[in-house]
């Protein structure tokens, strides 16, 4: 719609002219961005209309927002339905993610220091103690959300085909979820976590089989020095070995897995046809015979 | 909303879209902006809100500032006095003057160094630049490789060594004008060396010539600043400067190889500052004193030792108080409350018994054994004694199995020999058979010695409580129940607690002790003595220093033993009499092997008289080592049986002639009975602290209180009130202990518990400073603090006492134990009971206070020490005098000490005079005849009346003597001592009666300082070394000659008033 | 009536989320049943018409024909995540201001802390320690839970009922499921709100006293017949055990089939199917809470005793 | 061609999905705009400017963080005790503990570090030749640590020192001046290289 600055510098310039035409140039761009190449390279898809297809592709070329579809069933966008759960809950793990990383800033596992620098974050890391708070109760929070999640997943029927196997998913990573959450509790190494932590190993020392102190355990040659329970401390008593593979745990292994599983969960909502309702009722008298196995 | 609509599908819309049409921009700003507040909360409490100490300190620079503002005209106002002062203006004189005479040289040597010093700066530049280039070309030199390469290079070297360099030089005698010289390089470095060491010369010249001026510099320095109390003038400016560029910021002691951080000081700012601040200075702000005790600063430099490792506390928060001082329920090392700090000493000071800046722990310890709670509780190190036999018993015993081992060991070895098929072989079983034989006699050696030392331990062995065995022969039977129902009424502030009794258990308890009394045989019957002598004894012997008389405001004397005042209507008179004579004196010896008390059958069945002292210690049955003696602290003072009457008749006059007691105590007799007391006996401990019979071995009946301190919380009953004192606050250690020694029944309140379960805690008297004290030092009992992982002591703070100072404390617990502290001043600043005595406070009975023993091995002889403590009269025959100042009254007690415990006694007192160990004497050459008439003349010279106070062991002339015989000198004392003691009895002790000087310094010797006899004509010896050498070889005959030379003995009259005008009149 | 410890315990940070459960559960449960009210109303009533049924659009909420069936992920539903984003930030963030993270003493392995908790979302499990022996409790029946919930969707043979909320179309899932949630949840609330010291069962408001002393003799099944030998003691128990199966079982196969739908589900139902979900029906949602309650009501310790593993 | 404001008003808080950032002037279709959409408009500006501030802010607390308060580092500033304590000449007491040597000369005082310019090897001061002589190589320097011999190419280099507030010497061995040979020489130039000693 503006007119061509080369015309007006042929029309007679001279440099001021000129000059006044790249300020006003500039002016423009400035009131519309998304008409600079800058705005263009970076957002690949114009943006001046929008459009039902513009917005569609803003969702579609926009690497955080292509999980979802460009458009959903009208109704799903309800809050009642979804609750949000789902959604809350990954937001957590990242906030949780944010916080964990900065807390690995000031944290050494070592039976010495792990305290002590508990007792640094909380005194005198600029806001240390507001990220150690964060990080511990997102990380309840988590939890919490989590089981609703679930909790609406089964109310409204949508673990069932094709969705089983997402459901699946989903458990593993509830049980992701709460040994993070263990794993986590550790760390400190207070008292509240290491008791907790023994009480929580102590049972692995009675699993059937593998356990020293689990039934046929014995007999099969189990001590506290080759069982479960040796194998997640790395020692027969909660000590520092213990402590360093809590954290790995915590901070590495266990973050890495949930986040190839959550990839998975999220892929496989999309592939089973986006979220599942709210789906129009289907009556008793409309059931198909059993599809043929 | 037409481009919602699937192409096609027709345009007209039927009402608003619930979805699409609905705004969320409402509740989105409200959430964004809620949001937004929260951060800003967020932002508070991160910047000020967790932050306390940033306003603390802007208010310490404040007050601080106006503080040192307030201080500064003081200060100035001191110095001007100090300048004022004549030594002063004195020192200031010389030191103008020293600098006046060292000028003139001064300059002279500035001039020089001025001008070698321009002469090196012209020198420099060149020869540098000279010596670079040819340093660079030697490099070149040495890096190349082909030979005529070398051959160049060499050749550019001599070039440039050549030059040449043309310097102008100034001649030396720096006239003005200037010669251009040319020099080589050679010469160049010549004169730059030149140079240099001349100006070293000169620079030390200047040295030695201000040598005198910088000394006198040091001393005004110094003795303004000795006089100057507080800061200097420039050091409060340099404060104040601290306090401008003060920045708010944590302040932290982090001790890397401790793992310590401490923050304390990020509030506490004042603690270290060199000012003393009250809390009234820093305007009643008690945040901000200063450290109340510098001198523990001192010894324990918080750049070293933190903060927390003897406050406890919580070093590394800052956030707020309560975490800080970690009174919170996760913390487990609290802040120790203010009247409980010196509780944080004992953690690394556990061993030590008294501990100089720690009166209040010290005052606990002392209570601990005082009060008798090591009889119930034990606290490891406290009872020494008991403990010490224990562990010898054992030693032994594992030597005599090693000794047998070696011995069949021996035995195999033999036998191999004797099978050996070679000789070598046999040769090396025998060498180890001969090796084994010496081992084993060696550990009967060393069996030998412990068996002694286990007879020594025994023979110190003590108790706190008398010994019940004797109450028969001791105690009116009515009286019994009466003490036992309540002690405290009838003799307030005794070591023997209240029992919460019932009747019948008083009853039967009482029937148990009296009946398992022994009957015989019964104190020999004496006659009545004088009451006043004996008042006037009991006063003067030292009799006071222990135990106390008279009741409420009247009762004088010490607290260490017991108040005498009602004695009399308790006692048996007889018993009381051998008691006072020899408190030691047993009724019968206890065999420890047979665990029961011998008679004289036992003896007379092995035909034996019926006698048990140390030379006859061992059982005639069985040979083990008995118990000799009354397991009392009691010493014998050595009286006569007449002055044992009089004292007893005294002390039997005391009594209330209104107190009444049951008639009826038939029940005593009572058998049956007897069976329920002996068990109310062993439950309630009552052997612990008493000896009785059957019950000997009774073990400990209380919880062990070495670790109290640390025990965790859930292991400290507190019965049902355990929620209240949660609620109050007092759910800690401190309340804990508090509560249980001002009411040891009290966590027993609402429970429903039999008799025989409830607390036997006995109430103990305690004032309210007393129960501090035991707080005090049960809060400092804590596990090891060097062990345990987050909060550690660490090792290397551990106290490691050298051998003087573990000599010193192995040494308190026996003064602590004999109460030395009665009689004797000991430490510095510390008064004897005695001392306190109204009696005492007359100036002419003052003279006849025991001396003072804190500089005792400085004088005395350590084998003589050791001879004096086991032997205090010094002769076995004449015993009921003092050994050396036989003119006191109060009389130096024989103890029985054990060779052990005079040996830590020897050693303690050489550790508190820092005399080395062993004392070697050292030689005196002897006087020949002429030096012997002088000294003789001296002696007896009116001038120089020695002998007029010194006894010489003639009666009439010692009833007025009033210090020791110089006989005594060769072997008790030292001559170095003697010596500076002659020069200057006031300076080693204040107030002696002794005259200091005597002798003025004459050269380099001292002469005396009056009209000297005419022998001593030409002789230009020491004077005090002759004297000294004099006395160290007198002989009783030269003394009966220099007597018989001396006028006769003086009339009280004249020796009241020589006392008076001269008062030379030595200790 | 200690209204302090009662509050202690509450107000504990780390207990803060077990509060918060007790209140969003709840109303979540009601959010989500009463729509499904609603559904079945509208369910019911096409049921009772068909030819309504033919042509309505069978949603509960509103629709208009000029309506979009679909709407844009953007902004429709990005601006919904985007609100619920905010407003867990801001909780979050006064959370962590106003309640610090709990920090005990430092870990010190010779002093018990009494009582010792697991974190809260395994008392549960600590809580079932009370009844069964560890290797159980601790180890097969959290197997056995996640096994049961990962194989809930394959029993689950109900045709209807995906993606919208309702009740009459899936009685049997949602009571199985439901049981077995809120039988999780009770687990957590008595570990940490009931369990005191030593973890004895403190009445709520009951001071929590560590010197409490409690009469508890724990007998065996076997014991209460007077059965001493390990023979014995074995069949009697597994008689108990194959017993309350074969009555539960029966019970449970007389609620799964009432009413036409169910049955018709039964019969799509496959003998696999079937069997799986009777096992976890019984053990888990019948069995734990029988178990316990002998244990609670009856102090019955072991039913089953053989030499190796005792139930 | 903006018919919902709110919808926009809902998302410009993502710029980064492409919408306006700020609403360019809400006009529908045929261009007449109403009070209505101004005032969605003025909203849409509070939650982009409330969560812009809020994104901005964390973004300067992260900042923050990465400054904790304290240190756990050994410092190298150390007080050495009050000029009157040394004597004219060369001061060893430090060589051990602090690797530095305190020269003091009538009228000045200074801190040497004992650190050979040539390999970095420990001189030792030799009283009788008042000179240093570096073991390794046999560099040589005065007692005011100038080179005179051996292969040491510059002075030894000095620390800083300052009097403190309490009249004590504070050293700083983080802080050194040297005197490079042909280089600008920051001895005696530098007013912290030395004390001025009246």
């Amino acid at each position: 719609m503006e007119p061509d600055p080369n015309n007006e510098q042929k029309a007679g310039g001279g440099l001021l002219a000129r000059a006044r035409e790249e300020v006003k140039e500039l002016r423009q761009d400035l009131k519309e961005p998304q008409k600079t190449q800058l705005w263009k390279s970076v957002f690949r898809v114009k943006h001046e209309r929008t459009d039902p297809r513009t917005r569609a592709l803003g969702v579609l070329s926009n690497v955080f927002l292509h999980l979802h579809p460009a458009r959903i069933n009208r109704d799903a966008v309800r809050y009642s339905y979804t609750w949000g759960m789902g959604g809350i809950t990954f937001y957590l793990f990242l906030v949780l993610t944010v916080t964990g990383v900065l807390l690995m800033f000031y944290y050494h596992p070592t039976k010495l220091q792990a305290f002590r620098d508990i007792l640094f974050l909380e005194h005198d890391v600029p806001f240390g103690r507001l990220l150690r708070n964060m990080h511990r109760w997102a990380a309840h929070l988590m939890i919490i959300t989590l089981w609703l999640h679930m909790f609406r997943v089964v109310l409204t029927g949508s673990y069932k085909r094709p969705r089983e196997f997402n459901w699946c998913v989903g458990v593993i990573l509830l049980v992701l979820t709460l040994l993070l959450s263990f794993t986590g509790y550790l760390l400190p190494d207070d008292q509240l976590g290491f008791w907790a932590v023994t009480v929580g190993t102590n049972m692995a020392r009675a699993t059937p089989l593998l356990g020293s102190e689990g039934p046929l355990g014995p007999q099969l040659g189990m001590t506290p020095f080759n069982d479960v329970r040796f194998a997640l401390l790395g020692g027969s008593i909660v000590d520092a070995n213990a402590l360093l593979r809590a954290y790995i745990w915590h901070c590495i292994a266990i973050p890495l897995i949930a986040a190839v599983f959550m990839g998975v969960h999220f892929w496989r909502v999309r592939k089973d046809g986006g979220i599942s309702g709210p789906a129009p009722v289907m009556l008793e008298s409309e059931i198909k015979p059993p599809p043929p196995k | 909303m037409a481009r919602d609509v699937n192409p096609g599908a027709d345009r007209q819309s039927t009402g608003p879209d619930p979805i699409v049409d609905k705004s969320l921009s409402g509740p989105l700003l409200i959430a964004a902006f809620v949001m937004f507040l929260a951060l800003g909360w967020a932002l508070y409490a991160e910047l000020y809100g967790g932050r306390p100490w940033k306003n603390h300190q802007r208010r310490f620079v404040s007050l601080y500032t106006s503080y040192l503002k307030k201080l500064r005209p003081r200060q100035l106002a001191a110095e001007k006095a100090a300048f004022a002062s004549p030594e002063l203006q004195k020192l200031e004189e010389q030191l103008t003057a020293a600098e006046r005479s060292a000028g003139p040289r001064l300059s002279e040597i500035d001039r020089q160094l001025t001008s070698i010093r321009h002469r090196l700066a012209i020198l420099k530049e060149p020869f540098q630049d000279a010596r670079a280039k040819i340093a660079a070309l030697t490099y070149e030199l040495e890096h190349a490789t082909s030979a005529n390469g070398k051959r160049s290079i060499r050749h550019d070297i001599e070039e440039a060594k050549k030059g040449p360099f043309r310097v102008a030089l100034p001649p030396e005698d720096g006239k003005a004008l200037i010669v251009p010289a040319s020099l080589t390089f050679g010469e160049l470095e010549r004169r730059f060396a030149e140079c240099k060491s001349r100006e070293a010369q000169l620079i030390a010249q200047q040295n030695e010539v201000t040598s005198e001026s910088r000394e006198l510099r040091r001393k005004r320095n110094d003795y303004l600043s000795e006089r100057l109390v507080g800061l200097t003038q420039q050091q409060i400016d340099g404060l104040l400067r601290k306090m401008n560029e003060f920045r708010v910021e944590i302040k932290q002691i982090h001790i890397e190889e401790a793992g310590l951080v401490e923050r304390c000081e990020s509030c506490h700012l004042g603690i270290r500052e060199p000012v003393t601040m009250t809390a009234a200075d820093m305007g009643g702000n008690p945040l901000f004193v200063s450290h109340p005790v510098k001198d523990l600063m001192a010894i324990h430099d918080p750049n070293r030792f933190g903060c927390s490792p003897c406050h406890n506390g919580n070093g590394l928060a800052v956030s707020s108080v309560r975490k800080a001082h970690g009174n919170y329920e996760h913390w487990l090392w609290p802040l120790f409350a203010k009247e409980n700090t010196e509780a944080g000493c004992l953690q690394c000071h556990f061993k030590d018994r008294v501990l100089e800046h720690a009166p209040v722990l010290t005052r606990g310890r002392d209570l601990y054994e005082l009060k008798g709670c090591a009889g119930c509780h034990r606290y490891e190190g406290v009872d020494r004694d008991a403990d010490g036999v224990a562990d010898v018993r054992k030693e032994i015993q594992n030597l005599q199995t090693r000794q047998k081992e070696s011995r069949l060991e021996m035995d195999r070895e033999i036998k191999n020999g004797d099978q050996a098929n070679s000789n070598e072989e046999a040769q090396k079983h025998f060498a180890r058979a001969e090796n084994l034989r010496v081992t084993v006699s060696n550990i009967d050696a060393m069996i030998g010695e412990l068996e002694q030392k286990s007879k020594f331990l025994m023979q110190d062995l003590k108790k706190i409580g008398p010994n019940l065995k004797d109450v028969r022969l001791k105690l009116r039977r009515n009286w019994l129940p009466v003490w036992l129902r309540d002690p405290h009424a009838f003799r307030p502030g005794t070591k023997m607690p209240k029992f919460r009794l019932t009747d019948d258990e008083i009853r039967a308890i009482s029937a148990f002790i009296w009946q398992s009394g022994l009957d015989g045989p019964l104190p020999v019957p004496q006659a009545k003595g004088d009451a006043a002598k004996g008042k006037e004894l009991f006063e003067t012997r030292g009799c006071l220093a222990c135990h106390s008389i008279g009741e409420g405001d009247q009762r004088i004397g010490g607290e260490f033993a017991a108040n005498l005042s009602r004695l009399g209507e308790k006692a048996n008179y007889d018993y009381i009499v051998r008691w006072v004579h020899n408190p030691r004196e047993r009724t019968r010896p206890y065999c420890p092997h047979e665990k029961r008390d011998l008679g004289p059958e036992d003896y007379s069945r092995h035909g034996l008289p019926f006698v048990a002292d140390p030379d006859h210690s061992s059982c005639p049955n069985d040979g083990s080592e008995l118990q000799i003696q009354n397991m009392t602290v009691m010493p014998s003072l050595r009286l006569s049986t007449e002055e044992s009457r009089d004292i007893a008749t005294y002390l039997m006059g005391l009594k209330h002639e209104y107190a009444a007691y049951p008639a009826d105590v038939s029940y005593m007799e009572d058998a049956s009975l007897a069976a329920r007391g002996k068990q109310m006996v062993g439950r309630y401990g009552c052997a612990s602290c008493h000896e009785i019979k059957t019950l000997e071995e009774a073990p400990r009946i209380g919880t062990e209180l070495t670790r109290e301190g640390s025990k965790p919380m859930e292991q400290l009953d507190f019965g049902l009130l355990e929620h209240k004192a949660r609620k109050e606050g007092w759910y800690s250690h401190r309340g804990f202990v508090e509560r249980k020694l001002n009411d040891p029944a009290v966590y027993d309140q609402g429970r429903e518990k039999a008799p025989e379960d409830r607390l036997r805690m006995p109430n103990v008297q305690l004032t309210q400073a007393d129960s501090r004290a035991l707080t005090t030092f049960l809060l400092g009992s804590v596990d090891s603090p060097f062990r345990g992982e987050f909060r550690a002591i660490p090792a290397q703070f551990r106290y490691l006492p050298t051998d003087q100072q573990r000599d010193l404390q192995e040494g308190w617990w026996v003064i602590k134990k004999y109460n030395c502290m009665g009689c004797h001043t000991i430490q510095v600043g510390q008064k004897s009971v005695l001392s306190a005595l109204p009696r005492y406070q007359d100036p002419d009975w003052k003279e006849q206070l025991p001396p003072s023993l804190l500089q005792e091995a400085a004088r005395t002889n350590p084998g003589w020490l050791a001879r004096f403590l086991s032997n205090p009269a010094l002769s076995e025959e004449d015993v009921h005098r003092n050994g050396v100042r036989t003119y006191l009254a109060a009389r130096m007690p024989t103890f029985n000490f054990s060779p052990n415990e005079v040996r830590i006694l020897v050693r303690f007192f050489e550790a508190a005079a820092g005399q080395p160990n062993p004392y070697i004497a050292l030689k005196l050459e002897p006087l020949d005849e002429r030096e012997r008439l002088m000294s003789r003349a001296l002696f007896s010279s009116q001038a120089a009346p020695c002998l007029k106070c010194h006894l010489t062991g003639d009666e009439r002339h010692d009833r007025y003597a009033t210090a020791p015989n110089f006989l005594m000198a060769k072997e008790r004392l030292k001559p170095s001592w003697t010596a500076r003691w002659m020069l200057d009895p006031q300076a080693i002790s204040p107030g002696t009666a002794m005259p200091s000087g005597l002798f003025h310094r004459d050269g380099d010797r001292w002469t005396f300082a009056g009209p000297t006899p005419n022998v001593f004509k030409g002789y230009n010896g020491d004077h005090v070394q002759l004297l000294l050498r004099y006395m160290f070889e007198l002989t009783p005959e030269e003394q009966r000659r220099l007597t018989r030379a001396v006028p006769t003995a003086p009339t009280a009259a004249t020796r009241q008033s020589e006392t008076v005008s001269s008062g030379v009149r030595s200790r | 009536m200690d209204w302090a410890q009662l509050w202690h315990i509450v107000s504990l940070p780390d207990n803060l989320p077990i509060v918060a459960l007790a209140v969003l559960v709840p109303f979540y449960a009601w959010y989500g049943l009463r729509q499904a009210r609603k559904t079945d109303q509208l369910i019911g009533t096409l049921e009772a018409n068909p030819e309504m049924a033919a042509t309505h659009h069978r949603k509960v909420h509103p629709w208009q024909p000029a309506w979009a069936r679909e709407v844009q992920v953007w902004p429709y539903l990005l601006r919904i995540e985007f609100l619920a984003a905010v407003i867990v930030t801001a909780v979050l963030l006064v959370w962590s201001i106003t309640l610090d993270a709990p920090l005990e003493e430092p870990a010190n392995p010779n002093h018990t802390m009494n009582p010792s908790k697991a974190p809260w979302y395994f008392v549960g499990l600590q809580e079932m320690l009370v009844y069964f022996d560890p290797w159980f409790a601790g180890v097969v029946l959290p197997t056995l839970i996640i096994i049961g919930l990962m194989a809930f969707p394959y029993i689950d043979a109900n045709p209807l009922g995906v993606g919208y909320y309702t009740i009459r179309q899936r009685t049997v899932a949602l009571a199985s499921f439901g049981i077995g949630f809120l039988m999780w949840l009770t687990l957590i609330f008595i570990g940490t709100f009931i369990r005191g010291p030593g973890w004895m069962w403190f009445s709520p408001g009951r001071t929590w006293d560590h010197t409490r002393v409690v009469y508890e003799t724990n007998r065996n099944l076997p014991d209460l017949f007077g059965i001493t030998g390990p023979w014995g003691k074995a069949i009697l128990g597994i008689i108990a055990v194959g017993a309350f199966y074969a009555v539960a079982g029966w019970a449970s196969h007389k609620l799964v089939t009432r009413g036409s739908l169910n049955q018709k589900i039964y019969e799509r139902t496959n003998l696999l199917q079937y069997a799986t979900f009777q096992f976890f029906a019984i053990t888990i949602l019948a069995g734990l809470p029988a178990k316990m309650l002998l244990r609670l009501l009856f102090r019955i310790k072991y039913v089953l005793i053989t030499p190796w593993v005792n139930i | 061609m903006d018919t919902q404001p709110s919808t926009v008003g809902a998302v410009t808080p993502k710029p980064a999905q492409g919408a306006k950032p700020t609403g360019k002037p809400a006009v529908d279709a045929s261009g007449k705009s109403s009070p209505e959409l101004e005032h969605l408009r003025m909203r849409r500006r509070l939650i982009w400017v409330a969560t812009g501030g809020f994104l901005v802010t964390n973004l300067l607390m992260f900042l923050r963080f990465f400054f904790p308060r304290t240190l756990f580092e050994p410092s190298l500033k150390f007080r050495i005790g009050s000029p009157s304590d040394f004597g004219l000449g060369v001061d060893e007491r430090f060589k051990q503990s602090h690797r530095i040597w305190v020269v003091r000369l009538p009228d000045k005082l200074f801190v040497i570090v004992a650190k050979c310019t040539h390999l970095g090897c420990t001189p030792n001061w030799i009283e009788t030749e008042n000179k240093f002589k570096c073991p390794c190589h046999g560099s040589g320097y005065d007692m005011e640590g100038r080179n005179f011999e051996g292969p040491a190419p510059r002075p030894m280099d000095r620390a800083e020192v300052e009097l403190d507030a309490e009249g004590q010497i504070v050293v700083d061995t983080s802080r050194l001046y040297q005197c490079p040979a042909g280089g600008k020489c920051e001895f005696d130039t530098d007013p912290n290289s030395y004390l001025a000693m009246s």
